[in-house]
C-alpha cells in the first residue's frame, strides 16, 4: 500500500512540475567542483534571473573526464544535454564528432547574437578554433601552468625569496640549497604531461607534434621526442635520482604537496592559488613557469588548459536561442571579469582583462595577472597556439606513463620519449581511421 | 538426479523462468554478443561512424606491447593475492582451530573486512600508504625506506596486493576454518599417538586433507584477483606508475569508457571472456566432483 | 587439542591478536582520521588519537558533502546504497527462486536449455561485457534509474543453482502430499517451498546485500548524476572531484559511513552470512 | 466411500521399459486391500497411479463410477498416507492435518471439528500445536495418518506406512490400522513388502511380482492355494519348498513336514542347520546332492533331530504340484 501511495505521490509531483515548466530549460553538464562550482552556479542563477524565457540548469557530472563519458552515454541514448563542459585534451574528440555538436559561432550567428572571436586572447582562439578561424566551442575556464615557491623554506636556505628561479639551471641551484637546507622535497610538478610535455613544447617553440600540432589535420604525429625534450625529460630523471624532483602523480597531487609545505617548489594550474591560499601556512609567490635559456627564442608563451563549453547538436531551435543568449551573457566583459577574479581562472577576453586591470583588482592581488601575462609573453606561434589530437586523453596517459618510467629511473628519457611517439602515433591512427 | 514429482502445466514454468530468462539475455547474452561484434569494428567516440575492421583489434592487441605487459602485470598481481592471501588466512585458521577459548570472537574480528566495498579497501590502504600524509609512509621513512608508490612500480603493487589480500582474508579464513573443522580429531588423535608432532601432523595430515579447500580458494583468489580487484585500482594507483598496476580488466575499463575506443575494449573482453569461460571449466569439475549438481 | 602444549596456547593467541589488529588498524585510523579537521590531518604524522570534530565532519558529509569536491550530501548517497543493497538481493532471490522452482519441479520443452543458460552466465561477469551491457542500459534509457543501477545486477546463476539444489534436497512425498492435498503448483510454492526456503534465502539476502551495497564499476557508469551516486561512489567522486587537496577527514568519515551498514549486517547476522559464503561458493 | 477398479492397468516409462504389465481388479466399496510383493515389482508405482501421482500409460482406473486417469490428485477425492509420512516441517501438527481442508476451503469450525475428531481418535489431542520434529516417529505416523482421516475421503491410500518403524511399534499400529478401518469402514489399498502385515490386515490381497499381479484373494485362501512358484516362495516363512519331481515341482509347507520313522520316509533330509525356537523347531537342510533342493521343516519343540539324515512325511492333501517351466500351480 505504501509503494503504491509513494507512487501516486511521485506521479502527482512529476505532473504538477511538468505543469510549472513554462521556462525553456538548457541542460549544462559541468565538472566544477566545490568553490568553483559555486561560482559557476552563481552564473547561472544571475543568467537565469536576469530573464524569464530561459532557464539554465547546470549539473555537476564529476571530473573532466567522467562527464565526458557520461555526456557521450547520453548522446548514444538520445539525452545529451545543450551544454557541456570539455577539457581541453577532450577537444579534438569533440571536433571531430560533427554530427554531435553545433559549433558556437553557428549557434551565434542563426540566433543573431553578437559574437567576435578576436575578442578572446590569440591563444584561447587558437586552441579552439578549426583552420578557418571558426569558433567551434565557447571558451570558458582557462587556465595555464605555473611555478609556485615557498618563500618561507626559501629564506630559511638563504635563498632570496622575491628571485624565483627563471631558469632550469637556477631552478636546480636552488633545489640543491633547498635541499642542503633540509627540504626534504624540492621540486614537485601536477599535470605532469600539461606542464612538461605540452606547455614546455609551446614556452620553448618546439612542435608537440605535426601539422600545428595537430590542428591542420587527423594526420599528425608526435614529436616530443627531439633533442631538447629529451634533454628535459633527461634532466628531470637527473633530479629525481638525486632527490631534487619529487614525482606526485599524473593528476594534481602536488597541489597538496605543495600548500602543505612538503615541497618548496611547485608547477600546477594556475587554478590552484585558490586551494593554496586555503591551506598553506607559509608565504608563497606565483611566477613564470622556467626555461632552458640556451634555447632560442624562449620562453615563448604557454598554452591554455581548463574546459570550453560546447553546444550539443540535435536540439531544437528554441533552445538554440536561449544558448546563444547564455553565451553572450557570458560574453560580457563584466560577467568575465567576475568569473575570473572569484576562480582565479585567466580573463580570456582582452577586454575582460583590461576591465580588470582598470578595477585595481591586480594591485590588491600582485602575481594575480601573472597566468594571463604568461600566456600573452609574446605572439603565438604555430607551435604555440595550443594542440589538437585525437583521443588524447589515452595520448596522455602513454605519455604520463613512460614519464613515469624515467622518473623511476626505469628508462632513459630517449627511449621512453620514442616510445610514446611510437605508441601515441598508433592512437592517432586509430582515431585518425575512426574519424574518416 | 531428478525430482520424481512434477507438476503439469502448459505455461506456467515458463512463465516462472520468464524473468530471468529476459534478463539473462537482455544483459548477459545480447552484451556478450554486442562485445564480439564490437571488437569487429572501429568506432568513433560517438557511435557516429562505425567501421567493420576484421581481425584487426586484435592483432592491434597482440603487436602491442603494453598488452602483453598487463597480462605479466595481472599474472603477478593474481598470483600474489591468491598465494600470500591463502597464506596468511590459513595461518589465522589453523590458530583458530587451536585456541579452544575465544575462537568465535576471533572469527567476528577477523570476517567483517569482508564487508568492505573494494573500493573502499584501496581508498583506506592508499591513505595509509600516502606518499607525504600517510601514517604507515611515515613509520617506513623512519626506518628508511623510501616509499612512494605514486612513482614506484613495485611499491604500487604491493599496496593493491595488501589491499586486496587484508579484503579477501575474511573469505579465505572462514573456508580454511571450515574445512579444518571438518577434519575429524581421531586422525589428528592417530597420527600424535604415532609420534607426529603440531607442525609434522599439519603438513601429513592437515594440510593435504585441506587440499579440495586450498584448490577452491585458490580458483576463487585468482577470480577475485582478476575482476572484483578492480575497485582497488581505481581508488589507489589507476593502474599506473607507468603500467605497473594495470590488470586487464582496468585495462579494458580505461581504453573503453575513459578512452573512449569501443573496439579495442571489446576486443580486450573477448580476450578476458575466453579466461574467465576456461577458468570457470576449471572450477566448475573441480565443484562437479565435490557436490553433486 | 591433541597435546597441552602451553607455549603453543600462547602462540596461537599471539597470531590471532596480531591479526585482529592488523585487519583492524586501517579502520581505526579510519575512524581517527574522521575525526579531524583539515589541517590536523595535513599534518606528519598525522594524530593518532580521535579529534574533536567528529560531530562536525559527519554532518557535514551527511548534508553536504566534501566542501571542495562532490558537494552530493552523503546521506543521499547512502539511501541509494541502501535501495542497491536491498533490491538486488530482493530482485535475485525472487527471480532465481522461482526461475529453480520450474526447472527443478516441472518437466517442459527447453528446461534443459534454459538450465545451461543461465548456468553459463556463470561465465560472464560484469566486468568483462561492460562496454556493451552499459549500452544495453542507454539503449533502454536506464541511465541514472534505480532500474538500471540494479536490474542487470539480479541475474545470477549462483542463487538459482543454491536454490535448485536446496529444492533437491526437500523430499518428494512433501510435493506429492501437497498435491494429494490439492494444492496446484503455486500452492504448493507458497505455503510449501518458500517457508522451508527461509534460511537459504537469508543466507542469499545476506551475501547479496552486501554485493549489492559494495558495487562499484556498475553504478560508476550507470549512475552519472549526483542525486544517484552510492556512497562508494561517493567516496570515489570526493578523491578526483576537484582542482584542489582531497579533504582526507570528510573522504573517511564518508568511507565510515559507507562500511559501517555492510558490517554491521555481517558481524549481526554472522550465522546467516557464513551459511551464505560457504553455500554459495560463488 | 467408493469401490476402485483396475482395468488392464499397464505402465511404461519407455518403450522398453514396462513396469506394469496389465493389472486388473476389482475392489469392493469398504475393502482393505493389500498390495504386497518384493521392491521394485511395481506396487507402489501402482498405488501412486491411483493417487494420480503417476501417469496411467494404458488401461483404466475408476473410483467409484468415475474414470480417473486423466483427473488430477486433488480431484480423486483420495488421501495418502506416505512412507516417510512427508509431513510439512514447518506446520504444526493441527496446519499439516487441516492443510488440505483449507485449501478445499472448508469453513474454520468445520475444519477444527474434523481435526479434533481425528486427533481424538489418534491420541493426537495434546500434540496439535507441536512442530513435526518434536514428535516420535510413531506420533508422526499418527499425524500422517489424521491428515488423511481428517479429509473423509473415498479411498485411503498407504504406501508402506509401518517401514519407518520399530517392530513393536509397527505391531501396534497394525492393530490400530485395522481397528480404525472397522470404524471408518473407508476403502484402503495398502503396499507393503512385509507378508505379516499383509496377512494381518489384508481382506484381500494382491500378490505382485515383476508388474504382474500374480494372486489376487483372501490372505489364507492365497497361502492355502498359491497360484504360482513366486507366491509360494514369497508367502509364508520359511517359504514353500519346492522340490523337483517326475518333471514337474512339489510344493510342501515346512509346517506340513513330520518326522517319522525312516522306513516311512517320503523325504530324507540331509540336515544342514538346527534351529531351536522354544514354540518349535527349524530345521534346513537339503534332498540328494548338496544344491539339488534345499528344505526346511518345522518340527514341534519335543520331536528329536539329531545332525545327519532326517526322514519326514506329509500327508497328500497338503501337496501343491506346479508347473517346472511356468511355475504355475497345477490343479
Amino acid at each position: 500500500m505504501k509503494i503504491k501511495n509513494l507512487a501516486i505521490a511521485w506521479l502527482t509531483f512529476g505532473l504538477l512540475s511538468a505543469n510549472a515548466h513554462a521556462q525553456t530549460e538548457i541542460q549544462w553538464w559541468h565538472s566544477m567542483g566545490g568553490a568553483l562550482g559555486e561560482a559557476l552556479n552563481g552564473l547561472a542563477n544571475k543568467f537565469n534571473a536576469g530573464q524569464k524565457d530561459y532557464k539554465i540548469v547546470p549539473t555537476f557530472k564529476g571530473s573532466y573526464p567522467e562527464s565526458m563519458t557520461a555526456a557521450i552515454a547520453a548522446f548514444r541514448a538520445g539525452n545529451a544535454p545543450h551544454l557541456l563542459q570539455v577539457f581541453e585534451v577532450g577537444t579534438a574528440t569533440m571536433m571531430a564528432a560533427k554530427g554531435a555538436i553545433v559549433p558556437v559561432a553557428k549557434v551565434m550567428g542563426d540566433a543573431k547574437e553578437p559574437f567576435e572571436p578576436k575578442a578572446y586572447l590569440p591563444t584561447v582562439t587558437g586552441y579552439y578554433s578549426d583552420l578557418k578561424g571558426n569558433m567551434l566551442s565557447f571558451p570558458f575556464n582557462s587556465s595555464t601552468v605555473m611555478f609556485y615557491i615557498n618563500k618561507d623554506a626559501f629564506k630559511k636556505a638563504g635563498l632570496d625569496p622575491n628571485k624565483a628561479p627563471r631558469t632550469w639551471k637556477e631552478l636546480i641551484a636552488a633545489a640543491e640549497k633547498l635541499k642542503a637546507s633540509g627540504q626534504q622535497c624540492t621540486y614537485t610538478t601536477s599535470w605532469p604531461s600539461w606542464m612538461h610535455i605540452e606547455n614546455f613544447s609551446a614556452w620553448h617553440n618546439v612542435p608537440i607534434g605535426t601539422r600545428q600540432n595537430g590542428m591542420g589535420g587527423f594526420d599528425a604525429q608526435f614529436s616530443i621526442n627531439s633533442p631538447l625534450h629529451v634533454r628535459h625529460i633527461a634532466m628531470l630523471g637527473d633530479m629525481s635520482k638525486k632527490g631534487l624532483f619529487t614525482y606526485a602523480g599524473r593528476t594534481n597531487q602536488g597541489d597538496a604537496k605543495f600548500s602543505s609545505g612538503e615541497c618548496a617548489m611547485f608547477s600546477g594550474s594556475a587554478g590552484a592559488q585558490a586551494g593554496i591560499k586555503k591551506a598553506a601556512s607559509f608565504d608563497w609567490s606565483i611566477n613564470f613557469i622556467p626555461y632552458h635559456d640556451d634555447v632560442k627564442g624562449a620562453p615563448q608563451n604557454s598554452i591554455i588548459g581548463g574546459a570550453s563549453i560546447w553546444i550539443m547538436g540535435g536540439k531544437k531551435p528554441e533552445e538554440y536561442k536561449g544558448v546563444a543568449k547564455f553565451m553572450a551573457f557570458l560574453s560580457q566583459p563584466e560577467i568575465q571579469m567576475e568569473w575570473h577574479t572569484s576562480t582565479g581562472y585567466v580573463p580570456i577576453t582582452r577586454a575582460s582583462y583590461d576591465l580588470t586591470r582598470k578595477s585595481g583588482f591586480y594591485d590588491k592581488n600582485p602575481g594575480a595577472d601573472m597566468p594571463v601575462r604568461q600566456l600573452t609573453n609574446k605572439a603565438p606561434t604555430e607551435n604555440s597556439k595550443g594542440l589538437r589530437f585525437g583521443n588524447f586523453v589515452q595520448g596522455r596517459t602513454v605519455i604520463e606513463e613512460e614519464l613515469e618510467a624515467v622518473f623511476a629511473g626505469k628508462k632513459d628519457a630517449k627511449t621512453a620519449l620514442d616510445e610514446a611517439v611510437k605508441r601515441g602515433n598508433e592512437i592517432l591512427r586509430q582515431f585518425e581511421a575512426a574519424n574518416k | 538426479m531428478e525430482k520424481r514429482v512434477v507438476f503439469r502445466s502448459a505455461w506456467l514454468p515458463y512463465v516462472l523462468v520468464a524473468p530471468q530468462i529476459v534478463i539473462t539475455i537482455l544483459f548477459f547474452f545480447w552484451p556478450a554478443v554486442q562485445a564480439v561484434w564490437f571488437s569487429f569494428q572501429l568506432q568513433d567516440a560517438f557511435g557516429l561512424k562505425t567501421q567493420f575492421v576484421g581481425l584487426q583489434n586484435f592483432t592491434a592487441l597482440f603487436k602491442d606491447g603494453n598488452y602483453l605487459e598487463s597480462f605479466k602485470v595481472t599474472a603477478l598481481f593474481s598470483v600474489l593475492v591468491a598465494f600470500s592471501g591463502l597464506a596468511v588466512s590459513l595461518l589465522f585458521a589453523t590458530m583458530a582451530d587451536r585456541v579452544v577459548r575465544g575462537a568465535l570472537a576471533y572469527k567476528t574480528l577477523l570476517i567483517w573486512p569482508y564487508a568492505v566495498a573494494p573500493a573502499i579497501a584501496g581508498v583506506l590502504w592508499a591513505f595509509l600508504f600516502a606518499p607525504s600524509i600517510g601514517i604507515v609512509t611515515y613509520v617506513l621513512k623512519g626506518m628508511g625506506v623510501d616509499w612512494n608508490w605514486i612513482i614506484k612500480g613495485d611499491q604500487a603493487m604491493l599496496l593493491v596486493v595488501i589491499a586486496s589480500v587484508w579484503k579477501q582474508i575474511s573469505y579465505n579464513f572462514l573456508f580454511f576454518f571450515a574445512g579444518l573443522q571438518s577434519i575429524p580429531k581421531s586422525l589428528i588423535e592417530a597420527a600424535a599417538i604415532d609420534g607426529a608432532g603440531p607442525l609434522r601432523r599439519f603438513w601429513t595430515i592437515v594440510f593435504p586433507l585441506l587440499s579440495p579447500t586450498t584448490f577452491f580458494l585458490l580458483v576463487v583468489n585468482i577470480v577475485y584477483a582478476f575482476f572484483d580487484t578492480f575497485g582497488v585500482i581505481d581508488a589507489t594507483t589507476q593502474g599506473g606508475p607507468g603500467q605497473a598496476t594495470n590488470i586487464l580488466v582496468y585495462k579494458v575499463y580505461h581504453d573503453g569508457v575513459k578512452a573512449a575506443d569501443l573496439g579495442g575494449s571489446s576486443a580486450q573482453s573477448v580476450i578476458l571472456m575466453v579466461i574467465v569461460i576456461a577458468l570457470t571449466v576449471v572450477q566448475f569439475r573441480f565443484v562437479e566432483r565435490r557436490v553433486q549438481y | 587439542m591433541v597435546e597441552n602444549r602451553p607455549w603453543l596456547n600462547f602462540l596461537a593467541h599471539a597470531v590471532l591478536i596480531a591479526g585482529v589488529l592488523a585487519v583492524a588498524f586501517p579502520l581505526y585510523v579510519t575512524f581517527v582520521a574522521s575525526t579531524l579537521s583539515f589541517k590536523e590531518i595535513m599534518q606528519v604524522p598525522m594524530p593518532l588519537l580521535p579529534g574533536s570534530h567528529l560531530v562536525e565532519n559527519y554532518s557535514q558529509v551527511l548534508s553536504g558533502g566534501t566542501t571542495t569536491g562532490s558537494k552530493a550530501a552523503v546521506s543521499h548517497m547512502l539511501v541509494n546504497s541502501l535501495v542497491m543493497a536491498l533490491a538486488i538481493p530482493l530482485g535475485k532471490i525472487t527471480i532465481s527462486i522461482i526461475a529453480s522452482f520450474a526447472i527443478v519441479y516441472f518437466r517442459f520443452p527447453l528446461r534443459m536449455f534454459f538450465f545451461w543458460m543461465i548456468f553459463v552466465t556463470l561465465m560472464l561477469p560484469v566486468e568483462v561485457r561492460i562496454i556493451p551491457t552499459l549500452q544495453v542500459i542507454t539503449d533502454l534509457k536506464m541511465n541514472n534509474t534505480y532500474a538500471g543501477l540494479t536490474i542487470p545486477l539480479i541475474a545470477s546463476a549462483t542463487a538459482t543453482f543454491l536454490f535448485r539444489q536446496f529444492f533437491m534436497t526437500v523430499p518428494d512425498e512433501l510435493a506429492e502430499a501437497a498435491r494429494v492435498d490439492g494444492a496446484g503448483p503455486m500452492r504448493f510454492f507458497w505455503d510449501v517451498l518458500m517457508p522451508l526456503s527461509k534460511t537459504t534465502m537469508a543466507a542469499l539476502f545476506v551475501i547479496q546485500f552486501i554485493y549489492g551495497w559494495n558495487q562499484y564499476l556498475w553504478p560508476l557508469l550507470v549512475a552519472t548524476d549526483e542525486s544517484m551516486y552510492t556512497t562508494v561512489i561517493g567516496i570515489k567522486r570526493m578523491i578526483v572531484g576537484s582542482d584542489a587537496a582531497n579533504e582526507w577527514n570528510l573522504i573517511m568519515a564518508t568511507a565510515i559511513l559507507a562500511m559501517l551498514p555492510p558490517a554491521l549486517v555481517v558481524v549481526l547476522m554472522q550465522k546467516w552470512f557464513v551459511k551464505g559464503l560457504v553455500e554459495t561458493e560463488k | 466411500m467408493a469401490a476402485v477398479s483396475f482395468r488392464d492397468v499397464r505402465k511404461s516409462y519407455t518403450p522398453e521399459l514396462q513396469v506394469i504389465h496389465g493389472v486388473s481388479m476389482e475392489i469392493k466399496d469398504g475393502e482393505f486391500i493389500v498390495i504386497l510383493g518384493p521392491s521394485g515389482c511395481g506396487k507402489s508405482t501402482l498405488l501412486r497411479m491411483v493417487a494420480g501421482l503417476e501417469t496411467v500409460t494404458a488401461g483404466e482406473i475408476a473410483i467409484g463410477d468415475r474414470v480417473v486417469n486423466n483427473l488430477e490428485p486433488k480431484d480423486r477425492d483420495i488421501a495418502m498416507v506416505f512412507q516417510n509420512y512427508a509431513l510439512y516441517p514447518h506446520m504444526s501438527v493441527f496446519d499439516n492435518m487441516s492443510y488440505g481442508l483449507r485449501i478445499r476451503g472448508l469453513s474454520s469450525s468445520e475444519i477444527s471439528e474434523r481435526v479434533n475428531r481425528a486427533a481424538e481418535i489418534l491420541e493426537l489431542k495434546k500434540f496439535l500445536d507441536r512442530r513435526p520434529r518434536a514428535l516420535s516417529g510413531g506420533q508422526r505416523q499418527r499425524v500422517a495418518m489424521g491428515r488423511a482421516i481428517v479429509r473423509e475421503p473415498q479411498v485411503f491410500l498407504f504406501d508402506e506406512p509401518l517401514s519407518n518403524l520399530d517392530a513393536k511399534l509397527r505391531v501396534q499400529m497394525r492393530a490400530e490400522l485395522q481397528a480404525l478401518h472397522r470404524r471408518l469402514g473407508t476403502t484402503s489399498l495398502f503396499v507393503t513388502h512385509d507378508q505379516v502385515e499383509a496377512m494381518t490386515l489384508a481382506q484381500r490381497m494382491i500378490v505382485m511380482n515383476a508388474g504382474r499381479a500374480e494372486q489376487i484373494g483372501a490372505p489364507l485362501e492365497i497361502y492355502a492355494r498359491p497360484a504360482t512358484t513366486f507366491v509360494a516362495g514369497f508367502i509364508g516363512s520359511p517359504p514353500m519348498n519346492l522340490i523337483p519331481r517326475d518333471g514337474k515341482l512339489l510344493g510342501i509347507r515346512p509346517e506340513h513336514l513330520e518326522p517319522c520313522a525312516a522306513s516311512d520316509a517320503m523325504l530324507t533330509i540331509d540336515v544342514d542347520l538346527i534351529e531351536p525356537l522354544g514354540a518349535d523347531i527349524l530345521v534346513y537342510g537339503h534332498i540328494g546332492d548338496r544344491d539339488s533342493a534345499r528344505v526346511a521343516a518345522r518340527l514341534p519343540a519335543d520331536a528329536k533331530v539329531q545332525a545327519g539324515k532326517l526322514a519326514v512325511r506329509y500327508a497328500p492333501g497338503n501337496v501343491h504340484w506346479f508347473d517346472q517351466a511356468s511355475g504355475r500351480r497345477i490343479d
